[in-house]
């Protein structure tokens, strides 16, 4: 099959690139590599056998059971197999190994181009308090705060100092994980501690700083990108501050509500950032924003994120096309221009009335919208397992319109089509979310689920609503047992209790 | 209340009474909540339950199960709703039987299948004998889990509401 | 729920919108519809009872059995729907009554509006005799022709005068339905029986007319929209010329080596057109370009196109919800923007090897592809029955790129992704037109399939590929008896022939 | 050529020799294309077959039949495959058969079933009975669509090669 111009061929034999993830990510990738001529290679673990990364894949190779840390984080593993399947690159998508500067390294060290910043880059970057420092150093606007603190009565010291609410983060946390409040002074002692075992287990690491907690702020970042040869530029703005537990659950582009001065110097602290670290490849600059449109570093994310549709969408780039492109040692015309907006909804297979727990199971039904300016990023299918040992995101949706008011009409209708049976999920509740009057007028912050009561029970329901809900667990009880497998037969069994004799 | 056919079902959502019977016939549920009534036709295709709302054909679905509570997806809302299952006499539940494990027929029927054998470990819910009453075979299920300790009916034997079928271990 | 300004609403209850239409355009309009705030009501026949566009629809009513004639044209029966359910508007679709201009006189008669140009451009354009008398008088270059001609003799006549090869195409014709080629002067009498009758069978009128026939032309369109304030503009033009049985299968906007100065003297008259007949509402005028980019009027089609979703990705517009608001007499600002490459596939159910014969059947197994700037437009699902009574496309795949390359990059990586059971489907034969060097690197003709070999056997398979095929065979052969449906239990049945003693 | 297994299935491609055999242990097929030998692990899962195609585990997916055509696609592309099936000797096939109504056995075995009765109407590829050989049971199927007019042989009997089952009348 003859490929169009373009640099994945080597002496006319493609170059390989390996996968170094799972899931929708996995998919994402391997779509652009493979629409670019490029070979895939993925790995996965056993549950993961038969998902599409692995299944569309040219090869694929399995790197362990389920647990992450026996497959997919066996970074020393991961960086044999490229060597022995003579790959090319390596992209490790977000999460796992996407900010293990060691991974980063070996690989380097053995020939293997690794799509993402440099090692140093990442660690710098990777550790907060070194981060902070670099930010620091690059005139970015800064929240209150302490390098790493082990002393528990030094950090009780600090902690009066920036003042309550006070937030304990983990060094080498990130997405919401690792981080802890804290209101009064007497609750620190014990939550300092929990802090630091809490990060060791998760990161292997357990130092952990202080910062100031800001009331119900604006999660705000930007898109940066640079190609090898000092070529630096923003893709924009996007808005992340709807979350629970600390995750991001809606992300939309460009801001809405927000200045185009804020914007501005946004836009200009990452990019002397960037400049300052020599930055390579795709990142983000997550901001705090508060009501007077001050904004300060929160950190820098050396990888792709799950977010990054809605900049695609807004910009009409391939964000995964340009980092290979860049790893291409390319000189990239980073020029592009942001219209109109989308909006991104993270599907979680969870019980969002039992604090979001995650809801695993078998996938009996599944129906994805589709449509004008409707993108669905998922893994999964009719029958797949949602098992506990990842992330229980499941899919992405997200929408474009030429206005924020168009999207979200778009969202809405979208998430309207979306059915899914087997798992539980947050589709009800991102429903409410997106059709709350608040969602269209103001700007979102990271507490509008408690501000709107989005998680109080939802109204009563209407008489002619309930009696549809009896009459379909009535007919399903029965559908269930009726033996038969024909269509249209009337229900042959059926429970009778609580009889009238 | 006017009887709408001898296979009346009643539940409860939020002290509100509902009773909803399956009409074969003419295809159709019927269901009262409190003082309305509601008949929706439907139909099963394509693996599929559909019902007629008034205005149009919707998927009639439970999205989702967790012992009692069943989740239902509607067009646009999702409603959770407790469907008690009068056989599955919980052990906490008022049934009659003294003792969790004491499996007795709610109503006089016939034994159409025994699908355990002595001393079968079963779970909480299993089916453990269908039995046929009023025309209809409903499947008996385990109200614990235990081990089948005496199975006092064969196949064809007519029972008594109350009279014993089966007594499961579950110390 | 609270819905964003638009003029859905009227004294505050939702306007309702009868979509007159079935399978994905059905669908596709009440997409637009619903986000818009507008009530659905949807008719359908008995064989679509389960349709997505019935069972997302607010209200539907099945207006008859499978064949159309007795249901989806029962444009009578429609109106009187539309009234007795209130209807503020009533949506044609494409095909069905969408150029029936007594359709159309008769509700507007009833006070409804008919989400559409006026009654008298439908008759006026849907007659292609009078709409060449009107092209002519706007001064739309034409092709050698004549009016409307029922003497054999004469047309005889008149067939020699244009020179073969020579085209009969039926008055009341269109999109390929209806017209016959013929090469020499002793075929043209019998020839010009069966145009007539074939006519008169299809579309209740046999008039038919006579027309040069260009050889291996392009076929190049232009999107109109006019609103009903005189504002008219183009937006964009359309390539499609890579048609079977001279239905068109693959379209591109924009229209791919093609000049500006010819695309500037299309989009002229194509307006020019316009408002010679106070055109209203979308429109598509359809031109045949020569080796030399003369153009040439093919006919214009008063309602929204198939292939309308490529327009969508390089303009970002949502032509669906433009007609709603034309319709609602909004004041509509027509700008636009052509920006980046759209493909878009039409999937078909039917067997290429035997001339594109239809293929019905149940769908049992259904893979959509996704990711990023793929859209989908289908009706059917896992378990759909493909029939005979309808046309056989069951999906649009559409993709969008910033070059012409990438979105057929994209497109050949979505077919891939594509996967169907149950039917046959022309999914390997537009893989192998994509793939093929020419479509890449020269503008697409009429008779590319032909030029391009593209329905000769295709080459060889390599022994593992054949191998593999076999070994599908004879586990799926397997696979559907061994009774039991639980997971990874090794065969049990297994044919034996051909044993050696 | 060293024999694969017992369960060798002969089947032609484009004048080219294939076999094929299913390896249950191992969980393996077995392909010999001409001189080139194949062996792909496969795997049932999710009610989805997958093969391991010697890099990666793909789906393996026969899309359409008709008759004797199978429609298979692979990653990149679909093969289209000619099945031969021993046992529907079709009437135009040149089985030994001289009556295509006239179903005999094509191997020794034993009948474990007889699914269908004395003068009931069959259609072509409709299963007739159940024939165990070489421990694998195989449905035998109608050549022919007709009546069902001789059975001459009854569960548990063993068969030869060639006997007579049964006679179809299919004028």
């Amino acid at each position: 099959m003859d490929r169009l111009s373009c640099p994945a061929i080597l002496k006319n034999t493609p170059k390989k690139i390996l996968i170094a993830n799972r899931g929708e990510i996995a998919l994402r990738i391997l779509r652009t590599a493979k629409s670019m001529g490029y070979r895939v290679l993925s790995v996965y673990s056993d549950v993961d056998q038969f998902h599409p990364h692995v299944t569309l894949a040219d090869e694929s190779v399995c790197v362990g059971p389920a647990p992450s840390t026996e497959s997919y984080l066996r970074a020393q593993q991961i960086v044999d197999l490229a060597v022995k399947h003579q790959c090319w690159g390596v992209h490790p998508g977000y999460g796992f190994l996407s900010e293990n500067a060691a991974f980063a390294q070996a690989l380097t060290e053995k020939g293997i181009v690794f799509i993402g910043p440099s090692p140093k880059t990442i660690s710098d970057m990777g550790d907060k308090v070194s981060a902070r420092a670099l930010a620091a150093q690059a005139r970015v606007p800064m929240i209150p705060g302490t390098q790493q603190i082990d002393d528990p009565k030094k950090a009780e010291q600090k902690a009066a100092e920036i003042g309550f609410p006070v937030l304990i983060k983990a060094k080498a946390g990130g997405g919401g994980k690792g981080m802890r409040v804290v209101h009064q002074a007497s609750e620190f002692a014990s939550a300092f501690e929990m802090a630091r075992s809490e990060a060791l287990k998760a990161f292997g690491d357990g130092g952990v700083y202080l910062e100031k907690y800001l009331l119900s702020p604006r999660h705000v970042e930007i898109q940066v990108f640079a190609d090898h040869h000092g070529n630096v530029a923003t893709f924009f703005d996007r808005d992340c501050s709807i979350q629970r537990r600390h995750q991001k659950i809606i992300e939309e582009a460009p801001a809405p509500f927000l200045s185009d001065a804020t914007k501005e110097k946004m836009k200009e602290v990452s990019i002397q950032l960037c400049n300052t670290v020599d930055y390579r490849g795709a990142g983000t600059l997550e901001f705090l924003v508060d009501q007077q449109q001050q904004f300060y570093f929160l950190e820098m994310n050396t990888r792709l994120q799950v977010e990054h549709p809605v900049t695609e969408w807004v910009t009409g780039l391939d964000l995964v096309e340009l980092q290979i492109r860049a790893a291409e040692n390319e000189v990239l015309s980073l020029e592009s221009q942001c219209q109109g907006h989308s909006i991104e909804a993270r599907i979680y297979a969870e019980d969002c009335k039992a604090q979001f727990a995650p809801s695993p199971g078998k996938i009996t039904q599944l129906k994805w919208p589709s449509g004008p300016f409707v993108r669905v990023d998922s893994h999964i299918e009719k029958g797949s397992e949602i098992s506990l040992f990842y992330d229980p995101m499941i899919a992405k949706i997200s929408t474009w319109g030429p206005t924020r008011d168009k999207a979200i009409e778009r969202m809405i209708q979208a998430l309207h089509e979306f059915h899914i049976e087997g798992v539980m999920s947050n589709r009800d509740f991102l429903l409410k979310t997106f059709t709350t009057p608040a969602f269209a007028t103001q700007a979102p912050t990271t507490n509008f689920i408690e501000k709107e009561k989005l998680l109080d029970e939802s109204g009563s329901h209407n008489a002619k609503d309930i009696a549809l809900a009896f009459a379909t667990a009535a007919l399903s009880q029965n559908h269930a047992q009726s033996s038969s497998k024909t269509d249209d037969k009337g229900p042959s069994l059926w429970w009778t209790s609580g009889i009238d004799w | 209340m006017v009887d709408i056919g001898d296979r009346l079902v009643k539940q409860t959502y939020l002290q509100k009474e509902i009773s909803i019977s399956i009409d074969d016939e003419r295809k159709q549920v019927l269901v009262d909540v409190e003082d309305q009534r509601f008949a929706f036709p439907y139909k099963k295709q394509n693996d599929q339950l559909w019902l007629f709302d008034g205005s149009t054909w919707i998927r009639a679905s439970v999205f989702f199960t967790r012992q009692e509570k069943k989740y239902i997806r509607l067009p646009e809302k999702e409603i959770e709703i407790l469907w008690k299952d009068p056989y599955a006499l919980s052990s906490s539940g008022s049934g009659a039987a003294a003792d969790a494990g004491d499996v007795r027929a709610v109503m006089p029927g016939r034994v159409v299948q025994v699908l355990v054998q002595l001393n079968q470990t079963i779970v909480q819910g299993q089916s453990l004998l269908i039995l046929e009453a009023m025309k209809m075979e409903n499947e008996v299920k385990a109200p614990c889990a235990g081990v089948v300790k005496k199975i006092s009916v064969r196949p064809q034997d007519s029972v008594d509401a109350g009279q014993a079928l089966i007594w499961i271990d579950h110390e």
